[in-house]
């Protein structure tokens, strides 16, 4: 079987890589690329924890071979942070306790960044709505809900 | 959960599909958005030599109207049926599914081609499919074929497509005047299939129910259509009494299967309890 | 995770082409789509495997038939057959009674009863599907026999047309091939009244 | 107390007890640099993926491991017999039983790990796992409990079936495991006699498993040339890892260093040793390079430590006006094919025994048989104390079937059975010494927050229409912080919990403790507890855990212990550097220790205005200058060994509106008031009373390990089993009392675990409770709409007219 050399933008930056067909994006981010920021929780795309944006779309990295993401741009949440200056979700989430055990909040705030551009004045309901998708077992998701509408406000008055 | 090897190919024209399908043969599978193949692949049920990706094939994506009919290429994905004017528009029903189907991180890679022809009896499209009578344009050696909705689910993982043909595109009858849709899924949680799902397309002439489909998802081998039950509603002004009827000749045929999600007896009467709902929907949009 | 299923297949031919056929096991056995006997260890015992496609699905089993028993009076077989799938994650196992009986009006029918019992990975994440799946096979398990029996005996023509529909059997059982003959029984049950039900 | 403005100020730059200090943990995690077990990559390393079996029960005739040699990348696969020159092939558990780390001639559980397959990546591993033939001869499968001890009930462990002890005392059948009983059994035989009023209910909680978001995995790593081993483990108690791995190696424990990086969340799930871990530690001792293990999903599921399964009889005595007369407990207790239940070794159904609640219950008896099914090992305690949460379920679930048997509002019939503030400390029949509580006032808040008596009304009104409306309630008493070493330890090491704090001369603080963050925020509020105790600044205080080379000995994070247990060690450690800085600042100030006075972050002499030293300054001298005949230095350690457990409680409600036509319950309004005592940080408090509520709804409305007649475990992926997402989980209320604890340091109790223990049955009381018109006193978990529908059905509450 062969293997593919794929090149993408992670975070910015151009990277390449050699890969089995069958790879998943989520290794290759964890593994090749040592951003291990994303993280592996269900593996039938159910939990989210491996949530990364793909070319302006949140996708669960385990469910995407890592030869569909050739050409593409990734981020993931080492990306979020600009010049060392944290993003808005990222400071709300640690402002309104929107994290515990900390392993499915890269997920929840990358997919929380990208609602915010799809969405960026959402009522309780949509903000429900749109982390359907990511599970947490440890907040009971109303300080993550909350964490979410602060940023909102956050961005929409900068 | 590692799926096994395969040999990827990423095609950009639907000939070249049809070429692979004919060289692999049952070698071969499509890779749509992959949130149905991939975890089968993982768990290692599904282990084809050649997966065929479809996602850079722009001819099959996007909805447009054309000769009265609009027309959704298969690779269309669940946030691009939800986001589309044209369907809220037109097929209003198209984009109520797409809602309800999974989640946002899902909907962003799983397309409407591959809900429908992965046969899966869970899946949300083919009732809708059904009572919007469309029409499934599939493309394959020999050319292209359409075929309608009604009669292309044939059973578990089971469909009409032929092996080395591909869907292309679907085509769904805009909504009229007087036409009004009800779609109502009972699930266990975001993300699950339904315990039951009725959808209904009616149309109204004055207070008359001129026509009415009444499909049912996950209650049957494959989704089906309940004629009898559409029986009972065509041609009447309807009324509690008649959704009553129908209600109870949609438990009359429904055929599900004992899961965590519910026996026989609820699952039927679950689909006759989102029949009542959808047909009400239904009426109370087609009144407007 | 086990399930019962009852079948029957009525056969436009007699009782006696049927009951011959029924104790061919080879034969009985190459009916199942996919499956065939690969050793013979004696007139009890056989080796075989089955390939199984269920949509995207494939699982592959290596196992063994053992013939419980052959009544000739009744016209009964009962057969268990067991197998691992070759990934070492899932068992099946079908205890299989087929008997054959005259029809009403001439011909006769072949009726079965079967118990599946899977095991492992595919009875945690498959119990959604096994109930319409298992039916799905034993229904195009009986239009081959049938169509066995046909071509045994019968009218050439029907002869002819059974053997050129068993030509198109494919090598694994797979749904596509079959479709028109479990399409009939398949819409019989959804929009007919199911059977016992007196609403 | 503060005072003035400046003395505000001090206070709050310490970021003290009491204060909602943002977490020292979340920049990492937000950045996506927290380091879990998979995030840790060492050079040469090497991964582990199991064959696992596909029957529940069989014996197995054969292994061919050859094509799985033959493929490249592949090192090795150990089975059983590998394992058996070494000893290793069976682990002793928790609970005085023993495990097979890889089946020993038989597997005992569907997915029970057969071999491990050691290869260059989890790819080749993967594939090398189908190549490995194994012959299976499937034999009777054991699936119901109830069935267990019949004559004719196929015997599991063959491997201990003459012996009259699995470990915890005598057994009566091969599938036997333990007889338990705790009270009077005669005494309480004659209080139900003598009753005016008994009432008898079965209550089943269904096995259930913590899930949390991380799996179990770890790296072994073994050095060779140092005969030293390292593992990074998701464990919840990695010091006693190293003495169990060290036990089972034969390495010396001070050669074994285990670490705990951060932790995806723990549940309970991660307190035991689980076979992965032992074969990823012998495969690289074997092969001399690290070796990755880390489970998937649906092995998370199927082979690790799941919770309750307990087939329990709860039965009341009481005279007319409700006064509780007597308790009686029965239990048929499911601990799968090993006993590796989590618990204190001297405890075989944990703290099950608190199940008198928060009542003054004279008399009481419980009885708990164990038994062995063919079924995954465990149970642990699933966010709570060792089998709390069965007790609280029994006993809140009985107080409702009794209220309705006496036509008593269930709020009042508490109020009237409540120990009373005056009767702390107070002595259950079943030998526990409630520390502290006040019922009463907690129960009347909430009533009052949520205006009981108009929910009252609206509930009749509704049920007048037709309407299902459920109003629940539970007031419930937990037993939390083990504990007292004389009854608690595990493996024979005692319960007690440290701390080590260091002082440097410029005055900040690195501390070390033996417990171990899973979320719960150690890093954040051991800190506020040392600032309040030296008047050192939070955000100059470095907490450590989990590392078994630099952290004291502890027992770990579960059960609610960190606070009661670790807590207490962390302030009796910094009293004595309080004690010595006194001592030092006596000295600096040339006053006697007598003449001293602390105020928030620093020594006065009393009615000396200016003389005084800050704890920086102390700090610089405790190295500079030292009074002559004290140790230079300000450090110390504590090992706090606690005198009794504590008992937090709480009152909780909950509305219910249910579809009668498709019983989808919907939570309309939950309120949580819970009382831990002294709050140390209160943002963190909600944060995990959130939490175990969110989880204590997972199971009550949803979660199951269900299992077919074949012992095929059903639904382990996350398609099945439930958890809640953000469009499922109803939104919480939480209020608050505070009763310190009398005899902890700092008068707190822990909390994370109340919310759970509390609402689940909160959610079942509510459930109930809207059928409860027509008769029905108990309907079992998890509340899904299928089984609530089955109910209406049954009441034919969905004719239509």
């Amino acid at each position: 079987m062969a293997k593919h050399n794929i090149s993408f933008k992670l975070n910015g930056q151009q990277v390449n890589a050699l890969v089995e067909s069958r790879e998943l994006l989520v290794h290759v981010i964890r593994e090749q690329c040592g951003q291990t920021g994303t993280h592996i929780g269900c593996e039938t795309s159910h939990c989210g924890v491996c949530t990364v944006d793909l070319n302006g779309e949140s996708v669960k990295s385990c469910t995407v071979l890592a030869v569909q993401a050739d050409g593409s741009e990734v981020m993931t949440v080492e990306g979020l942070a600009q010049n060392g200056v944290l993003h808005a979700v990222q400071e709300a989430f640690m402002q309104e306790h929107g994290l515990q055990c900390g392993f499915c909040t890269p997920g929840m705030l990358i997919r929380a960044y990208r609602f915010l551009q799809e969405n960026p004045n959402p009522t309780e309901e949509e903000i429900r709505w749109g982390l359907s998708g990511n599970l947490c077992r440890c907040t009971g998701y109303q300080n993550i809900i909350k964490a979410v509408k602060v940023a909102a406000e956050k961005m929409q008055s900068v | 959960m590692i799926p096994g090897k395969f040999e990827y190919h990423i095609p950009t024209t639907v000939d070249e599909v049809v070429a692979l399908l004919g060289e692999y043969g049952d070698e071969a599978k499509i890779l749509a958005g992959g949130h149905s193949l991939l975890p089968m692949m993982k768990l290692r049920f599904a282990e084809p030599a050649h997966l065929i990706d479809i996602s850079r094939i722009g001819e099959i994506k996007g909805i447009h109207e054309q000769g009265g009919t609009v027309r959704i290429g298969a690779m269309t994905t669940e946030n691009e049926l939800i986001a589309s004017e044209l369907l809220q528009q037109k097929c209003p029903l198209i984009p109520a599914v797409a809602r309800l189907i999974a989640d946002p991180q899902v909907r962003n890679r799983g397309t409407i081609g591959g809900d429908i022809a992965h046969g899966d009896p869970g899946n949300d499209h083919p009732a809708a499919m059904m009572a919007l009578d469309a029409t499934f344009v599939l493309r394959g050696p020999n050319g292209e074929r359409e075929v309608p909705a009604n009669g292309f689910f044939l059973g578990t993982y089971w469909t009409d497509l032929q092996q080395g043909e591909i869907m292309t595109e679907i085509r769904v009858p805009p909504f009229t005047s007087g036409t009004g849709y009800g779609f109502n899924k009972l699930k266990r949680k975001t993300g699950d299939f339904a315990t039951a799902a009725s959808t209904v397309v009616l149309k109204l002439n004055g207070n008359t129910c001129a026509d009415i489909r009444i499909t049912l998802t996950n209650v049957g081998p494959t989704a089906f259509r309940a004629d009898e039950a559409e029986n009972i509603l065509r041609g009447q002004v309807i009324s509690e009494a008649l959704i009553e009827q129908a209600a109870q000749q949609v438990m009359a045929v429904c055929e599900p299967a004992k899961d965590l999600r519910g026996d026989e007896e609820y699952k039927t009467h679950m689909a006759a309890e989102m029949t009542r709902r959808s047909i009400r929907d239904a009426l109370a949009r087609a009144k407007g | 995770m086990q399930v019962n299923i009852d079948k029957s297949f009525p056969i436009a031919s007699s009782a006696a082409a049927g009951w011959a056929f029924l104790q061919n096991i080879p034969g009985v056995a190459g009916c199942m789509p996919g499956a065939e006997i690969t050793e013979t260890i004696d007139d009890k015992n056989y080796k075989g495997k089955v390939k199984t496609k269920i949509g995207p699905a494939t699982m592959a089993f290596n196992g063994d038939i053992v013939i419980k028993g052959i009544n000739a009076d009744k016209r009964e077989l009962r057969l268990i057959g067991t197998g691992q799938d070759t990934k070492g994650t899932s068992t099946a196992e079908m205890d299989l009674t087929a008997w054959i009986v005259d029809a009403d009006g001439g011909g006769c029918e072949l009726k079965g009863k079967a118990t599946v019992t899977v095991n492992g990975k595919a009875a945690s994440l498959g119990g959604r599907m096994m109930t319409q799946v298992a039916d799905q096979i034993l229904n195009q398990f009986g239009q081959n026999f049938i169509n066995n029996v046909i071509t045994l005996g019968g009218d050439a023509e029907a002869a002819e047309a059974a053997k050129e529909q068993l030509a198109e059997q494919p090598k694994e059982l797979n749904g596509l091939a079959f479709a028109w003959s479990v399409i009939v029984g398949f819409f019989k049950s959804l929009f007919g009244k199911k059977p016992g039900d007196t609403a | 107390m503060a005072t003035t403005a400046e003395d505000l100020a001090r206070e709050d730059k310490l970021q003290g007890l009491g204060c909602s200090r943002k977490r020292k943990e979340d920049p990492r995690f937000i950045q996506g640099k927290g380091t879990y077990v998979d995030d840790v990559k060492l050079p040469g390393m090497l991964f582990a993926d199991m064959v696992r079996s596909p029957y529940a029960h069989a014996r197995i005739k054969s292994i061919n491991k050859d094509k799985a040699l033959a493929l490249p990348g592949v090192h090795a696969v150990l089975t059983a017999a590998d394992l058996k020159p070494l000893n290793l092939h069976w682990m002793p558990t928790l609970a005085g039983d023993v495990q097979a780390v890889l089946a020993d001639e038989k597997v005992h559980l569907q997915y029970q790990e057969v071999a491990v397959v050691i290869a260059d990546d989890r790819y080749i591993a993967a594939d090398a796992v189908e190549l490995v033939e194994v012959e299976y001869e499937p034999l009777p499968v054991l699936v119901d409990p109830h069935k267990a001890l019949d004559d004719d009930a196929p015997i599991l462990r063959e491997d201990i079936k003459d012996k009259d002890n699995a470990g915890q005392g005598p057994r009566k059948h091969p599938n036997h495991i333990f007889s338990w009983e705790v009270g009077e059994q005669e005494a309480t035989s004659r209080a139900f006699d003598e009753a005016e009023v008994v009432v008898k209910e079965e209550i089943y909680y269904p096995r259930v498993h913590p899930s949390p978001l991380e799996t179990c995995g770890c790296v072994a790593s073994f050095d060779k040339v140092k005969g030293s081993l390292m593992v990074y483990i998701t464990s919840q108690a990695p010091h006693i890892v190293r003495t169990v791995v060290s036990m089972l190696s034969g390495l010396p424990e001070s050669k074994v260093r285990i670490i705990s990086p951060d932790i995806g969340g723990g549940f309970g799930n991660k307190v035991g040793i689980y076979p992965g871990y032992v074969t990823a530690i012998v495969a690289s001792i074997v092969l001399g390079r690290p070796v990755k293990w880390v489970e998937d999903r649906m092995e998370h599921l199927s082979t690790t430590a799941w919770a309750r399964d307990y087939y329990m009889t709860g039965e009341l005595a009481a005279d007319k006006n409700g006064r509780i007369k007597g308790l009686r407990v029965n239990v048929l207790a499911d601990h799968g094919a090993f006993n590796s239940h989590a618990q204190p070794t001297k405890w075989p159904a944990g703290f099950f025994s608190i199940c008198t609640g928060s009542y003054d219950i004279p008399v009481a008896y419980v009885k708990v048989d164990g038994v062995y099914t063919n079924k995954a090992p465990g149970g642990v305690a699933y966010r709570c104390s060792f089998r709390v949460t069965e007790a609280v379920y029994v006993i809140e679930r009985m107080m409702d079937v009794l209220a309705q048997k006496l036509g008593i509002d269930r709020m009042e019939l508490r109020m009237r059975n409540f120990v009373k503030p005056e009767q702390f400390p107070y002595h259950t029949a079943l030998g526990w010494e409630l520390d502290s509580g006040d019922y009463h006032t907690a129960l009347t808040k909430v009533l009052k927050a949520v205006d009981y008596e108009g929910l009252i009304k609206e509930q009749a009104e509704k049920r007048s229409k037709g309407e299902l409306m459920g109003i629940g309630v539970t007031t419930f008493t937990e037993v939390v912080g083990a504990g007292p070493s004389r009854n608690c330890d595990i493996l024979g090491v005692g319960m007690f919990d440290s701390a080590e704090i260091r002082v440097h001369p410029t005055g900040s603080v690195i501390a070390r403790m033996g417990t171990i963050s899973q979320g719960q925020g150690h890093q954040t509020t051991y800190a506020q507890i040392i600032a309040s105790e030296l008047g050192i600044p939070s955000d100059e205080i470095q907490i450590e855990e989990g590392d078994t080379d630099t952290a004291p000995y502890g027992l770990g994070t579960y059960g609610s212990r960190s606070t009661p247990v670790g807590g207490a060690a962390t302030a009796m450690a910094a009293r004595k550097i309080h004690d010595k800085a006194r001592k030092i600042a006596a000295h600096l100030l040339e006053a006697s220790e007598n003449d001293l006075e602390w105020d928030i972050d620093r020594f006065k002499v009393k009615g000396v205005p200016g003389a005084e030293k800050t704890m920086k300054e102390i700090a610089w001298a405790a190295y500079n200058r030292p009074p002559e005949g004290l140790e230079p230095g300000l450090e110390a350690v504590n090992y706090y060994d606690p005198p009794n457990f504590t008992y937090p409680f709480g009152a909780y409600l909950c509305v219910v509106d249910i579809d009668k036509y498709t019983g989808e319950v919907k939570v309309r309004r939950f309120y949580a008031l819970d009382d831990c005592g002294t709050r140390i940080n209160p943002m963190i408090i909600e944060g995990q009373i959130h939490g175990g509520l969110n989880e204590g709804f997972a199971v009550a409305m949803g979660q199951e390990l269900p299992f077919d007649a074949e012992g095929n475990i059903l639904g382990n992926t996350f398609m099945d089993y439930f958890i809640p997402t953000t469009m499922e989980t109803p939104h919480w209320e939480t209020d608050y009392t505070v009763t310190p604890s009398p005899h902890h340091p700092l008068g707190a109790k822990g909390v994370a675990e109340s919310p759970h223990v509390g609402s689940i049955p909160c959610f079942t009381s509510a459930v109930v409770n809207a059928f409860a018109h027509k008769g029905v006193t108990h309907m079992n978990m998890p509340h899904t709409s299928f089984r609530v529908w089955q109910k209406i059905h049954e009441l034919s509450l969905d004719k239509r007219e």
